[in-house]
């Protein structure tokens, strides 16, 4: 560069455009703030007087080659994209927890506590059907399983606990779920049953606890 | 109080000045901490040496000239004027050495410190409304991506929702119309009906047992129940005058037999 | 390293984290996405498993010192912003912030310095009371919201600034407000009674005072 040239440099150097590093950054900022692609020409209106947007938005590019982002142009304006290879992080997992329904719950219970159970006797200590819906939704997560066929007549399939059940309850086996008793005294069971029904249920889930659930642990 | 009028005197003009000031733009200020804090700076010291004496001259002027103009201050004003005065007394006065209460000294250092401690604030404000802000001065992404949520769900329970739903259908049964639970129920009816038929042939002492209807003696609750309505049944017909009744001691089987 | 080790690494390769530099582009990505600070936890769940997102993020912090573009840490959550001295050029995004009140900037500056601060404590501080509005309006912008409530009589809610504000004023934490040393060491954040007011909820707010904002300066 010729020394006169040097010099008629240093004389407009209050005019000149700022060095094309700082147009760099303003090109970056520009595109990122941007609500949508921005033209060459919009650039340069935005830029200080003498800005060469278009050999900035060139290094830009460039600088970004390779990484995160990308400097991209559709039609004739400008903006930054993710790099298409990071597409999958654009996504979001959220992992949301609810209760399980009380149809699920009391399903589950009866099952706990009255191992190996068959549909027909959940609907029966229900009083309700049992819908398929509730029984894949345990199956699937893998609190009950399926257990021996009954010897009865249909041979109906009955379910079961699994360790992953009891994993989650803290219990380790079923029978060190609370009884009838251990509920009423904890409050649960507010109201006295009048005698029959009370000691039907009761003796049954000894017997059950002692047989059903003992076969359930031998295997 | 001859030396307070004397100071008094003395302060009158740049008071009254400051008074006048503060009137014009009553309105702009927020309560009387906040007149103080402006009457403050006429002293032209840091806050830290202001004297609290002078200022509260100045603001019993202010509010003196606010009267005289029959300008309506709002009630805090007075209050702190009231307050003032007192406090203007305190430090006048020799300290009374049977007041238990804090010394004029002690509640001037308190107002100085309200004093300076507002008007850091103001500053910290300032100086928080000056930074550079988002959307002013820097800003973020204009054009976001979207973020596809996958959501998954988790299903949860705790041992007391597991507990408290097998007592829900457990007490659920206890409320069935207890009607319903009949078949596990012999009454006294049947009972009675039932001795009737049999009592004829009970001519020779026999255990209350024997007399239990067929199919009720093994079930627990059946057995209480048939055991409970027999032992009724029969001491109905011991009244009746058909039964005779009787137990060798405590505890020892119930025998029946026909009155002869 | 023993031969056998070297297998049992090549072995592992397939499920080990991507390496730094792959790291730091997935934490560009998606930083440069979202308008909205996001967290080191969040960008781990994106991210593939193993993945050291709080080195990334120093990483990328650094290779952006200087550009146009910023990564700025607002609280525990990262986010990208634009140069502040290139505001200049996006008068078209600025945002119109709506014009706060004296007694509301006063408000927020109080809570921002004293947090967590109760309405008694802004009350005599300013010597005037906060009205309702104020406290409504910094709570609709989200740059305060409530805190735990204060253990002194009728349990008095307290105010906290949010992210929001921190991202707002380009702060890190509330321990960068400026001059918050200065006021502290000069004991003008000092919850100072009134002489001869030593009520007990006076002392206890004293004391809660200097757990509050000492949290500040600790850790």
């Amino acid at each position: 560069m010729a020394v006169s040239d040097e010099t008629e440099q240093q004389e407009e150097t209050l005019f000149e455009a700022p060095v094309m590093a700082e147009q760099e950054r303003m090109v970056e900022a520009v595109l990122f703030a941007s609500t949508e692609p921005i033209t060459v020409r919009e650039l340069e209106s935005r830029m200080p007087h003498g800005c060469d947007a278009a050999e900035a938005l060139v290094r830009l590019r460039k600088r970004y080659e390779g990484r995160g982002v990308r400097v991209v142009k559709i039609d004739d304006a400008w903006a930054m994209r993710t790099a298409p290879d990071l597409g999958y992080l654009m996504q979001k997992e959220t992992v949301e927890t609810r209760k399980l329904s009380r149809a699920a719950i009391e399903t589950l219970a009866i099952i706990a506590y009255h191992q190996p159970a068959t549909r027909a006797e959940i609907e029966e200590i229900r009083g309700v059907s049992v819908s398929r819906g509730t029984i894949d939704q345990l199956l699937e997560m893998e609190w009950i399983r399926f257990g021996r066929r009954k010897m009865t007549p249909g041979r109906p399939v009955t379910f079961v606990v699994t360790p992953s059940f009891l994993d989650h309850f803290g219990l380790e086996n079923a029978r060190d779920l609370p009884g009838l008793k251990e509920l009423r005294s904890a409050g649960l069971l507010e109201n006295r049953p009048p005698p029959g029904a009370f000691s039907v249920a009761e003796e049954e889930d000894e017997e059950e606890a002692t047989t059903g659930q003992s076969e359930l642990f031998e295997d | 109080m001859a030396e307070d009028e004397f100071t008094e005197e003395k302060l009158s003009v740049s008071d009254r000045l400051a008074a006048e000031a503060l009137i014009v733009d009553v309105d702009g200020f927020e309560g009387p901490l906040d007149a103080l804090l402006m009457l403050s700076r006429t002293q032209k010291v840091d806050l830290r040496k202001i004297s609290v004496l002078d200022l509260a001259r100045q603001y019993l002027a202010f509010v003196d000239r606010a009267k005289q103009l029959r300008l309506e201050l709002a009630a805090d004003y007075l209050v702190m004027a009231a307050w003032l005065a007192f406090l203007k007394s305190r430090l006048l006065l020799p300290p009374d050495p049977a007041d238990e209460g804090p010394s004029g000294e002690e509640l001037a250092a308190h107002l100085a410190f309200q004093l300076e401690r507002l008007q850091a604030m103001r500053d910290a404000a300032a100086r928080l409304m000056a930074r550079d802000r988002l959307g002013r001065d820097f800003f973020a992404r204009g054009q976001t991506e979207v973020v596809a949520r996958v959501r998954s769900v988790k299903y949860t329970a705790t041992l007391l929702d597991l507990m408290q739903g097998y007592a829900r259908i457990r007490t659920r049964d206890e409320f069935r119309p207890f009607v319903m639970d009949r078949n596990n129920v012999f009454t006294m009816e049947q009972a009675l009906d039932r001795m009737r038929g049999l009592i004829g042939y009970a001519a020779d002492w026999t255990e209350i047992s024997s007399y239990l209807p067929e199919g009720w003696e093994m079930d627990p609750v059946r057995r209480r129940s048939a055991t409970a309505a027999t032992f009724a049944a029969s001491l109905e017909l011991v009244k009746e005058g058909h039964l005779e009744i009787r137990q060798s001691e405590v505890f020892a089987p119930i025998e029946l037999r026909k009155r002869t």
